[in-house]
């Protein structure tokens, strides 16, 4: 038996590409109890892929949110990989190898795994117990169950505790060495160094803790196993070599990470400090957890006692001139809507991340979707626009918090991220950028009490000054009653409502004219069909729109980041497509937006499983566009 | 920050802006409005130092009045934008006005947490018992039986005591004023400011158009003198137009007495000593109600601890002088590699 | 001179219009202080126009909502009523007649009456000071401002406190009965019994009150004026004939009267007990009021401590088995959102009234606008559809609020009514409908646990049954966390959600069937050009289509009440006419939905100004459409 | 309603639902669930005629685990859910489940209404000093200092006293429990359950993952008799594996003492009685924190009063009892005419 034998095709490739027969790319998945070090496990196996050289995707799949009973199916925490030695975009459609580390694990991702993949399973936590508590009727390893997979079974629990024996720790501490033992033989079967987890064991435990040491042994002796063991036999150790990327530096980043830093870098590039107030909540919160860190670069952050309260902090902490960010999720952004209303009326800065979840109401907390597009656009009382960007992967979060600092302080706007679960948590390899490469975009704030007018704008940007309290000589009063268009004290005039609001269209329509015009990603400017996009699509979409060009079919793909205002040319672009194919973790909120603004007639490929949008689904939905 | 020295000493008028001041003719906020510009200027604030924010009510309009900074808010949340404004700029003089429906029905969170944090701030909270703006509901500082266009029959929850929740919020100062006095006031407003910490200020407030006279029992001249104790640290409970009033302890009940010295064998060595430090005693004071006890009036409790903000700053800026950070440095923290 | 020299313009028949020259309508414009009892007289002009016969249309104008200081500009309210012998569907577009009872009335009036109209004032409050507090800076009266008007002076301050002097009341008691006195005056311009007030007076006062006799005395005053003194030469009384209306009985009412009374049908028609769990807001308020006075109908009305509380109470209510309705505007509804999303995941039925008016933020509380289409389609996380209908009249109000009972209840669901400031303040006749002419829709709950399972559907309108706490054997649990499409418990399945979200789209959509198709108000189902609307703005369009008709062009009506889900016949009507012209009080909502959903190239004529819209200014949109 | 009369009394396993219990092995509250289903067992409550409200947290999960009627909500507001339901229904008997972050953070406003309106639900605040579904935050009951995700240096705002809180929302009924001790919660359920009005407990929880050992210091075993003060009323706040420990009120500071019956002539007469009634004492006794004070459990404060639901109810039924209403006549009231 060879784990090659059928390699590459968990990337999405569907069955008829004969294009990727060579070894190029893998995808694994772990899965074990949620106490089984899963996430630990798959994050230093994307460490050390990573270092190797490899292109990468990972795909974290947390269970809910409780931790569950030990053993059961709702408590199983997966994590998945794809790499290889092309440029790999998404995390898989469907694995070529899982661990499972107990039956449950097994029984959750059992349907997932690519027919002829291979399983490696812990035979030590097969009890009959155990399988019952997975609700298999009887043992899935007798029954016929696997019979279309390679299933290589290695009792893990009894060589965990068996390795960790010399170091005095206790049972508990010796099985949760498991997953690093794991580690170890999927380092053996794929080349990898181990350098990198030998360090952080020693980081985290210190190299005298008896628990570090058997962790250690653990991963040695993991590896050691696959080396010596009879499953040399059954599986051949594979080296994909590195990709060739473009020089730098690089590192694993998640969304989460690089959305944080990337606030810090726009608030460094815009000269001004910020304040975050947020609220906990999933899979937000880790914006909040990494800023709370980032004390050092002039950011204060606050949690506040709900959404409400966080939203309207920054609101204050932005009339103060520093810039005002709050970040949430689903039902959190719901209840910010009344306090974005009023950083609209008063024209502030305010950043707003919205890590997007499924729902609707609290929904399905730690799974993913892109359903917030319409709130983002068109979901608060009266006419009230702001800017909406959304990021398209981990690594891009840093640019476009970025631009969402410089659109909001330059415009004087509330401006909102799109984000989402699948991005925030999962890793990708990343060329750390330096922040001289950036242009800085400083924000003045204005001092000269000679004219001042609280509602003046500046002609270009039909942006107002902004003032920072304790400026002498430049007192004034804002609020979210209508502002007299100039002078900014509480006006009912009907025409200077129709000025107001007409104005507040025309500076945030005007944003066109100062974001990058639409590009296409991959393919011709024109042509039989345009594939649309925007957020964490990006990876199926685009590995799909190659795979089909590589079979010689006429389609683009274009990804929206900037979805209000949309790009100036974005009309012309997609009506130089007979077809246009929008494809959304949604009901069709793009498509419905796009065809509310260009009367084209698209089609969607509407996806709300929680789950990210399969290669080979968006292949197929081509095909059909295209009626081959 | 940019301040210069001051040319000459500022008159109240030096805080009145340039708008229009539109409350009805005789509403109480009047008064306020002129007792918080006088003491501003006797406290020799400056008004670019100055920002009052607030939410939405008839109270909530006094910013625009206030030659300062000013943000007018949403309805409950001015607590929210005053905690993230002082967290931003804990320099600032910051002064939030309220009323007993911005504050205490839609904000009582935000009260909650801002005095329970101990954000530097000033609230003032002007309680009408009714809902001015939105004409003439009841409020939850209404008492039982009010009737109102919401409640026609008259309302059946018993009120909300703004003090008393104060006190269970953790409140470290709380004190009580009377709109038209606008002596006591200024002395609260003084109190109020140098304590660093959340000041509360409740402010009996007569709205003369939804619900006139609803303080009369205390406010109206035929009883303030009977009805009104003002308290002052370190000074007898005593009130009374012949000073011959008191609160006496009750030990056995835990709770106070009106006393009339010189009746009862009661002597002045009987009546309690205002302590504000005291929490239990700011309970059992704030509790009282006219007519068998006076209103309380004055700073009732004030036993200063670290403001939230104070403390904040301390954790940023023992981080920040380490040194500011390098976020070139920090994205090349921990697992990286090179591609040439 | 002749007060009906150019009657019938104030309702908006542009100058070309010969059809109407003989007086067939009039528009009048009472204006003073928010102490002068504006407001008590136009109500009572309007009763007593309504009992003679009339038709009639009002537009209570009112001031921010703080009472002003006597005498400014921004204390000014103002009452105006366009009334005639032919239906009349706008309260005008330029009054013909202004009654103003001091110089700020005049000030904020006087730009829109009607040049060559009548201007009535009160001479007695023409002071110097109280000129200049109106920010005139010299006398209108004498520096040539009222050229184009014709100005009677009456120094009615000064003849009503004569008139009150017999009864000993104080000056300022006296002073207040001027505005009986002008409705005496008025009531004898238009020949209009004054029985009505008289007898409203004794209501209030009780016949032995001098307050009350002095204001019968002022009234029968005023009467007396017209009738005796020097004007009689300058005014000749008109009398307007009575319409011919439809047969019945009939009132005045307002949207606020009409809305409240609705639900109470509804919950009537539905076999429910109802609970109005609100928080006061303008211009929503008045539904708890009214309600509040309704408990012999079962209804319970709650003044939740927030809007959150508000809309999570009536949910709340609903879980026990009576219908839950909150009412609502702008920001209280911005908070409503996350609730909302509760009652679309749970599936309850739930009634969201959203009175509008404008935003963004505070906005202007006492102005109408039609700018939260948006947030009531589009307005939460995730993918979360309700219906949306909207009112188009006051008296409308009443069948709108029975529908959308109908359609929560049906369809287990929340749904939206928006209704807007100028609707729920403005009163018209209205013929009074038997509750025995609607067809009752009674609510079953599910009592039988056989077989009970929670998201069990119902197959024709996909909605789950509706079981009461306290049915035995029926217990169950719901929440907002995604559920099982059957049992209702808990569920992380990728497979069941998409099932779920498909379903709660379809149930919506589903409503499309159940609702009537879309009519066409007055014209033709095609030709030239539909002139669509949605809520208030009916009048102005209806009248100026009717205009433009008896013009001779092709033009339509056509008016939405079912603005999601939209009438499924609606695309195919549209698609009828060359040219579409969506006519709002927003920008662009309508227009925006309805590109999206039909692709159509559809016009907007685009108002957010505060002001209803004028029926002049749809006529010129109706021209520039047809190039004529 | 549709009661049947019960076949045979109910055992706490007759109120546990079919779904699996999904908390972290060893979390407390798996207990609090036990000791719940126990007590509506004793206390014999029906299914049908009981409902769960609760809002988000893990504590929030409570009510799919019991078989009576369910509704978990949103967060922070199931306080206004029970409100709408109990006014909807009040013959149902309703319970709230809430966390400290729930109740007391983004719920804080609810709770607060929903306690000084005197709904008469029965609110079980499960205290854990931390936010457990999102994964270790500090909530608002978290001492100062607490390491967490979003306070890695330590937060620095004091906590709130939840049970102070609920005495100056004007709870009527404030008790306090620990997650383990099943007897003495089952107790505290009871009189709970009693009360008609908001009955607001207070659970200390363990949670095992985040916050483990949060109250060791008056929970663990070797603390837990010196420093647990089990209230009764009209009994003497003794406490101590000896009984020989209790609470002395000293009069010059109004503040309790603790001291050690036998030692500096300490007797058992000046130890105070404990009056369920007295809110004084009540204030008092939920301010006291171990280790220099015992923990103070049991029913602390009962003051009962109508609640709003009653209060509501008898409004309603007056003017109903004067006869349904007439739509069409109601339409026809005022200035109507007739058109033929
Ligand atoms: C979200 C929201 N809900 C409701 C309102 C309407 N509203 C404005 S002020 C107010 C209450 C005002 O009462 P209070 O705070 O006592 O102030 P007062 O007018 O009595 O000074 C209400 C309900 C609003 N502006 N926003
Ligand atoms: C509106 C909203 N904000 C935030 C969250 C995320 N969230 C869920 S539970 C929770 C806190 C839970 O803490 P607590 O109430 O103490 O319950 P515990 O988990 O500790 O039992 C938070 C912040 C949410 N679900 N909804
Ligand atoms: S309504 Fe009352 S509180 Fe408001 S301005 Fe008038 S008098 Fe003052
Ligand atoms: S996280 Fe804590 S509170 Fe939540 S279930 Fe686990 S132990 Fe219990
Ligand atoms: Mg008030
Ligand atoms: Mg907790």
């Amino acid at each position: 038996m060879n784990l090659q034998a059928n390699p590459g095709r968990g990337d999405g490739s569907s069955a008829e590409a004969g294009a990727q027969a060579d070894v190029d790319s893998v995808v694994v998945r772990f899965a074990g109890d949620s106490g089984d070090g899963v996430q630990l496990l798959g994050h230093q196996f994307s460490q050390e892929t990573a270092l190797a050289g490899n292109s990468l995707a990972t795909f974290p799949d947390f269970p809910a949110e409780i931790r569950a009973p030990t053993g059961t199916t709702y408590g199983v925490s997966a994590f998945q990989i794809n790499f290889g030695s092309r440029v790999v975009k998404t995390a898989g459609d469907q694995p070529d190898v899982l661990v499972a580390l107990n039956p449950a694990a097994l029984k959750v991702n059992l349907n997932v795994v690519r027919p002829g993949g291979l399983i490696i399973l812990d035979s030590g936590a097969f009890r009959e117990k155990e399988i019952k508590r997975a609700t298999f009727d009887t043992d899935p390893r007798t029954d016929g169950s696997l019979k279309q997979y390679r299933v290589i079974e290695i009792d893990i629990s009894a060589q965990a505790l068996e390795v960790a024996k010399p170091f005095g720790v206790s049972q508990k501490e010796a099985l949760r060495t498991k997953n690093l033992w794991v580690l170890g033989l999927v380092s053996w079967m794929y080349d990898r160094e181990m350098k990198s987890t030998s360090e952080y064991i020693a980081r985290k435990f210190g190299s005298e803790d008896p628990v570090g040491q058997a962790n250690v042994a653990a991963l040695r002796a993991g590896h050691a196993y696959g080396e010596t063991h009879e499953i040399s036999g059954e599986i051949t150790p594979v080296s994909l070599p590195a990709v060739k990327f473009e020089p730098g530096t690089y590192r694993l980043v998640n969304g989460a990470e690089a959305l944080s830093w990337g606030l810090v870098a726009g608030a460094q590039l815009a000269n001004l400090e910020a304040v975050l107030a947020s609220y906990p909540i999933t899979p937000s919160s880790p914006v909040l957890h990494i800023l709370a860190k980032l004390k050092q670069f002039g950011i204060t952050t606050f949690q506040a006692e709900d959404e409400i309260a966080a939203c309207c902090a920054a609101l204050g902490a932005s009339f103060g001139g520093k810039l005002g960010i709050t970040a949430s999720s689903g039902p959190g952004i719901a209840l910010k809507t009344e306090a974005i209303g009023l950083g609209i009326a008063t024209e502030l800065p305010l950043v707003v991340v919205n890590t997007q979840r499924a729902g609707p109401s609290t929904g399905l907390p730690t799974k993913t979707e892109q359903s917030d597009l319409f709130i983002a656009v068109w979901g608060r009382n009266a006419d009230a626009p702001i800017p909406v960007i959304a990021s398209r992967s981990p690594g891009d979060c840093f640019d476009v918090a970025i631009e969402a600092v410089r659109l909001a302080t330059k415009y004087m706007t509330p401006v909102m991220i799109l984000s989402d679960g699948y991005i925030a948590n999962a890793a990708e390899p990343w060329r750390i950028p330096s922040m001289k490469d950036y242009k800085p975009f400083p924000k003045a704030f204005r001092t000269d009490p000679e004219g001042y007018q609280v509602f003046q704008r500046d002609p270009d940007t039909l942006a107002r000054a902004w003032v920072k309290p304790g400026t002498p000589g430049m007192m004034h009063r804002i609020g979210g009653i209508e502002r007299d268009s100039l002078t900014g004290n509480i006006s009912y005039e009907a025409a200077n409502h129709q000025k107001m609001t007409d104005t507040r269209f025309a500076k945030i329509n005007g944003i066109a004219n100062d974001i990058p015009e639409q590009d296409v990603e991959v393919g011709e400017t024109s042509g039989k069909l345009a594939v649309v996009g925007w957020g964490s699509t990006f990876g199926p979409i685009n590995r799909a729109v190659h795979n089909m060009r590589a079979r010689g079919h006429s389609v683009s793909h274009i990804h929206i980041r900037h979805i209000w205002p949309l790009p100036r040319n974005l009309e012309t672009l997609l009506k130089s497509f007979d077809k246009v194919l929008v494809a959304e973790m949604n009901q069709g909120q793009m498509l419905t937006l796009l065809k509310s603004q260009y009367l084209i007639d698209a089609k969607g490929l509407l996806q709300v499983s929680g789950q990210p949008l399969k290669i080979a689904r968006v292949e197929a939905a081509i095909k059909e566009q295209l009626g081959v | 920050m940019n301040v210069q020295t001051p040319p000459q000493k500022l008159t109240a008028k030096d805080f009145a802006s340039d708008q229009e001041v539109r409350w009805c003719p005789g509403c109480g906020d009047y008064a306020i409005l002129k007792a918080v510009q006088t003491s501003l200027a006797n406290l020799g604030a400056r008004p670019e130092n100055t920002v009052f924010v607030s939410g939405i009510g008839c109270s909530s309009r006094f910013p625009y009045y206030m030659s300062t900074y000013g943000f007018h808010t949403i309805h409950g949340r001015a607590p929210a934008v005053a905690t993230g404004l002082k967290l931003a700029r804990p320099e600032l003089d910051i002064w939030l006005v309220t009323g007993d429906g911005d504050a205490l029905s839609i904000g009582g969170n935000h009260l909650f947490h801002v005095l329970r944090r101990n954000v530097d701030i000033n609230i003032l909270l002007f309680n009408n018992e009714i809902y001015g703006l939105t004409k003439g509901q009841y409020s939850p500082t209404s008492r039982v039986g009010q009737k109102s266009p919401s409640t026609p029959l008259g309302s059946v929850d018993s009120p909300a005591n703004a003090c008393q929740f104060a006190l269970g919020s953790n409140a470290r100062f709380i004190a009580r004023g009377i709109d038209i006095q606008a002596k006591q006031l200024g002395e609260v407003f003084a109190r109020a400011h140098a304590n660093k910490g959340a000041s509360f200020v409740e402010i009996i407030q007569n709205c003369i158009v939804y619900n006139d006279g609803a303080f009369d029992d205390f406010v109206a001249k035929e009883h303030a003198a009977e009805r009104q104790l003002h308290v002052v640290h370190g000074q007898p409970l005593i009130y009374g137009k012949a000073k011959d009033k008191g609160l006496r302890f009750n030990v056995a009940t835990l709770s106070l007495e009106a006393v009339t010295i010189g009746q009862d064998g009661v002597t002045e060595k009987d009546i309690l000593v205002h302590d504000e430090k005291n929490r239990t005693l700011a309970l059992l004071l704030t509790g009282l109600k006219p007519p068998a006890f006076p209103e309380v009036l004055g700073v009732i409790y004030c036993d200063p601890t670290t403001s939230y903000d104070a403390a904040v700053k301390a954790q940023d800026d023992a981080v920040r002088a380490k040194g500011p950070g390098d976020l070139d440095k920090l994205m090349r923290a921990g697992n990286t590699w090179q591609v040439s």
